[in-house]
């Protein structure tokens, strides 16, 4: 066993940690009074790589595997956790474009990893189906060449901004019927809704989307008619490490500022710890090719709640001083609280965890 | 051994309720959206004898009901009224005079210094809220050993810097530094003791409500939102957190008023520290636990529990 | 509203802090080691009323209440808890047959309360029937005037020392037939297991019995056929206030040997108070006939649990002076973790709580 | 980064996976019953050589996967073991000879006093487990403000009177005072932080099996025990906990590995600390969760969770 950092993290980490200390977290208290997009921290971030960590260099990406995706994300997180959930959905989709994706889908790979589109956005969730994706009501009807596409997305991360929207809707009445597509933001059809009044992340941009009878080519199809619910699933194994990543990002940089403040933390590092050492190994075995849905969920499930745990014994033991935001944890105990729902609820982990287990006997 | 509450608690329940569903429900969204409590939420708590709640020594059991029940409609406005009285019993208990409305600073390094037959407090920072609505200042400072409370006008503070807190925000925080500025020092240990008691009676009764205001709408929303062709409500492990949820807001405002019940200032201090520990316990779990129930719908300020979750977390804070 | 003990109160609470100080807790590790039942111990709390403190005067019962009732429990349970369950299942019993009896059955009483017989015994589990009472197999058959009673029950408290059994069984085979009868334990065709080796509570007796077509006269039906889950249900409601107020004694006992050791302890106290609150509330539901199921439930869920956490927070922080008997909580700590288990789960209470909170939306 | 065990340490498991099997899953019930281990395993883990896992320095990670798999089926033999392994590691790091059985007393009050050139120690109380198996005692002090460790042959503690601890009730307990008597001082600062290194990974590495033992024995009795028509682990609550147990065995574990494969002896031990941490943290929920699951039958000595539940709390006041 070896859980040491090489080269290749040490160097994905120090890129990610100068962008920290130069644009990410210098602009973050302002961008979140303000509600604004970090249009500046993502160029950045793409100029360094940052926007496609695990993604091919011949698509522009770093390639520099899972873990070291996983230590970018956690400095970015602790510098600002509404740059690092924007830059999580990013990686994210070019992933799975990169994973499932036709030769039209792979050319728009370089466009995301550049900082040409400042972000992609992932469109599962709809105002009904949270938890429960299969009871998505979007719908993709064939009309000769082409899809046209109708429902409602909610909690659309980036949506306002995304080059490119990564949507899942029904195509047909089947059981098996959920496919996923890639489509152009700017098409007619598409109604991008006023971003949520969010208790934290504020500099994150989360709209509800309307497709009303949008027509997409038929090479908007991911993969095969019927194969989203599979796309969207291996998906999210990947996007729940970003999203452990930036929890425990949320607390280094909570336990950080406990540290100015004089507090004893001995009880909440050990957590924390656990959280990093979960992720890496989820992180490993994903770059181990090992499959890894229940390593995913059980470093998600763990990093989200201990993060919350940590921020919030951070304000009952820093007392009133806590309150003020020159402090800091208090923004980022709003900023956590979040990642214990998205990406799948500690419930939806706790449920794929016990189904494995279970199956396992 | 007597579990309910009285007529008149019952009557200032029922007036409080009332009150909360024409005015406060409405105002403390948007009071938390503006960061301060509204002007006409304080003439209305005058006009309703709820700043006089601990005029004449006041009466702690009927102060808890009246606190617990605005603060389940809005924690910053009990607060308010809370910090206020809490002030307005020590002035009382000392024999002074009160006629101000107050609140209570909190300082860090706090020193004080005599200086030319005045007393000079100093503080390397302080945090206070709801400043833009009370004019004069009520702390608990020891000198030469003893305890006692100061008590000072607003303007001691001098320039200050307003800030938005965590949560009850409509609590208007604002921040500064004390240099050397002159207090007026009275009251014994028992004066103090009266007013920590007040002030922690305030914290539990906040708490407690905020408790059960979580309580109900996550109990609330799992019965009506379905996921996977059942309410949430219907799920086993939903049921056990509504359980755990109407037990811990229960015990909040049980131990309460068993705090503010009791006879002896010894004991009810005692006591209602008790009682601010399993109050705020419960404000944290029911609101974190109501909260997860919403799903992504509970981090938005569409639905109350969003400020609930930073109320208990601010109290957390302030206990 | 008023939280004050009255002088009734008071002197229950005396009577059995009389008895703790000069019979219970002196003896209480012996009878530990030797896994000894307190015959004089229970023969002293008869004397003293304490074994029918909620029971009529008329049959030797104290009439003092169920406040009285949780007080004394309380103080007992500080002193030894397997004395305190041994006194509550008798309490129970003679409750239920106070409140359900016939001429047959109210004459049982005396020698409940005198101390004639030791203790009663509430057979309602059976080894695949714990939580779930209404899956019981245990059956009676008419015959004639006698009913035959067959059926295998677990976990009976004071089996081996009871004077009576109230046994629940399906009379027929009908949704509802499920019907209580007070059984004679010396009767033919009743085999008493062996003790169970319990983690603690040594004092306390708990068997496993078996019924081979054991005829009882048909005066042993308590209330009516098909009366028993009912009876059970509201037998157990007061039976939680019970074992509430055992956990909260082993919790005051255990912050007691805190204190003696110079502990911190503010946090556990905290949540004690909490607990007696609620089973102060539930006591004085009952006693003043208000309906009191889920307060019940809710004072023995939070005495257990909190009495479970206070024993095993006061064993991490002393440290491993901790395990030494003579410092006293290890064997507090082995005493207390059934109470979360008997007289229905900890999962049992949260569903008739929630239960009862959605209904009442 | 890997997560592999290497091939050496799966021959490791495997090897006292099959002692375990074979001898130790029977002794620990036994032991247990008696309160105390019994002769033929120890004879048995010195066959096996696991009584030398800290010889010529040893391996940190070899040791925790040997502790942590003993523990799994007996923690008990898995302390020690590790406490052996400990004073060992201990000794050779400060440069001096072994060729004892070790083991570690807790002394409350413990002082050290010079006298005519010997060193003499004095403790109001102590605790020591295994000190029938053990012939050496190692513990650290602090003379003149300097850190090292003593040594003292077991006969030092005089008349002790033995008890049955709370759990790992096979380590027979005995306590006692310490009056004034003579120890060997000797190591530095880095032969402590040796020891203490080892002392603690043992906790952690115990803690963990018993985390695993317990998420294994209460999911198993989960997917069986049949209550309301269907088994217990078909309730979604039950489901809930059988991911929490499996999370908290796992990051046990994997917390435990990494401490002890970390190069650099300071930073071990910060990370040992936090692996026992952890691992007490799962132990604890672990072990608690599964009694719960088993109903009444995990309370009694029927099943092996009564045993696990005792082993994490003594667990806890060991660490």
């Amino acid at each position: 066993m070896n859980f040491e950092l090489n080269s290749t993290h040490f160097d994905t980490r120090q890129r990610a940690q100068e962008l920290a200390g130069s644009i990410i977290r210098p602009g973050a208290r302002q961008r979140e009074a303000n509600h604004e997009f970090p249009l500046d921290a993502l160029a950045a971030l793409a100029k360094s790589g940052l926007m496609g960590v695990n993604v091919k260099p011949e698509y522009g990406g770093l390639g520099a595997g899972v873990v070291a995706y996983s230590e970018a994300v956690q400095v970015v997180a602790a510098a600002d956790p509404a740059v690092a959930v924007t830059m999580c959905v990013n990686n994210m989709v070019a992933e799975v474009l990169q994973e499932f994706g036709g030769p039209t889908h792979l050319e728009m790979i370089p466009k995301m990893t550049s900082g040409e589109w400042s972000s992609g956005s992932f469109c599962l969730s709809e105002p009904g189906s949270g938890s429960d994706a299969a009871a998505m009501q979007a719908r993709a009807e064939r009309r000769g060449d082409t899809f046209v596409l109708s429902g409602s997305k909610a909690w659309i991360t980036s949506g306002e901004y995304a080059g490119v929207f990564l949507v899942w809707a029904r195509v047909g009445d089947a059981k098996n019927s959920i496919s996923a597509f890639v489509v152009d933001p700017t098409l007619p059809g598409i109604t991008i809704g006023k971003p949520e009044e969010k208790m934290g992340q504020h500099a994150s941009n989360t709209v509800a989307l309307a497709f009303d009878e949008v027509v997409i080519p038929d090479t908007a199809l991911l993969a095969d008619v019927g194969d989203g619910f599979r796309v969207a699933m291996m998906a999210l194994d990947g996007g729940r490490i970003g999203i452990a990543s930036q929890a425990i990002g949320i607390a280094d940089e909570a336990l950080r500022l406990a540290d100015l403040a004089g507090l004893v933390t001995d009880d909440l590092v050990a957590e924390v710890e656990a959280a990093r050492t979960l992720v890496w190994r989820a992180a490993w075995m994903k770059e181990s090719k090992i499959p890894f849905t229940v390593e995913a969920s059980m470093a998600k499930l763990h990093a989200s709640e201990t993060a919350c745990n940590v921020c919030e014994a951070v304000v009952a033991r820093a007392g009133a001083r806590a309150l003020d935001p020159d402090f800091g944890v208090e923004k980022l105990l709003r900023d956590a609280r979040v990642t214990r729902i998205y990406e799948g609820t500690s419930e939806i982990q706790r449920i794929v965890i016990s189904r494995d287990v279970l199956r396992r006997l | 051994m007597d579990f309910a509450l009285t007529e008149d608690q019952k009557m200032l329940r029922d007036m409080i309720q009332r009150f909360s569903e024409a005015q406060l429900q409405a105002s403390a969204v948007a009071d938390d959206k503006l960061g301060r409590l509204n002007a006409s939420t304080v003439v209305k708590l005058r006009e309703l004898g709820l700043l006089g709640l601990a005029d004449d020594g006041g009466d702690l059991g009927f102060a808890a009901v009246a606190l617990y029940e605005l603060a389940r409609h809005d924690a910053a406005t009990a607060l308010f009224v809370g910090q206020h009285c809490a002030a307005s019993a020590g002035i009382a208990a000392a024999g002074t005079d009160a006629g101000a409305t107050f609140t209570v600073p909190v300082f860090e390094d706090l020193t004080l210094e005599k200086e030319a037959g005045e007393i000079l407090a100093s503080a390397s920072t302080f945090v206070v809220p709801f400043l833009d609505h009370a004019n004069a200042l009520v702390f608990p400072v020891r000198l030469s050993g003893r305890a006692a409370l100061a008590r000072a006008s607003s303007h001691v503070l001098g320039e200050t810097q307003p800030f938005r807190g965590l949560g009850v925000c409509a609590a208007a925080f604002e921040k500064g530094r004390l240099g050397g500025e002159v207090v007026e020092i009275f009251g014994d240990d028992e004066a103090v003791l009266v007013f920590e008691t007040w002030r922690i009676l305030t914290v539990a009764a906040v708490a407690a409500g905020v408790a059960r205001a979580s309580q109900e709408a996550g109990t609330l929303y799992a019965s009506e939102r379905v996921q996977f062709g059942k309410a949430l409500s219907e799920f086993q492990a939903t049921q056990f957190k509504i359980a755990n949820m109407a037990l811990r807001a229960d015990a909040a405002w049980l131990v309460l008023m068993r705090a503010a019940n009791r006879t002896g200032l010894n004991d009810n201090n005692r006591m209602v520290k008790t009682a601010s520990m399993v109050a705020i316990t419960s404000a944290l779990y029911c609101s974190d636990e109501a909260l997860q129930l919403h799903g992504g719908y509970g981090y938005t300020s569409e639905y109350a529990i969003e400020r609930y979750y930073r109320d208990a977390r601010a109290l957390s804070a302030l206990a």
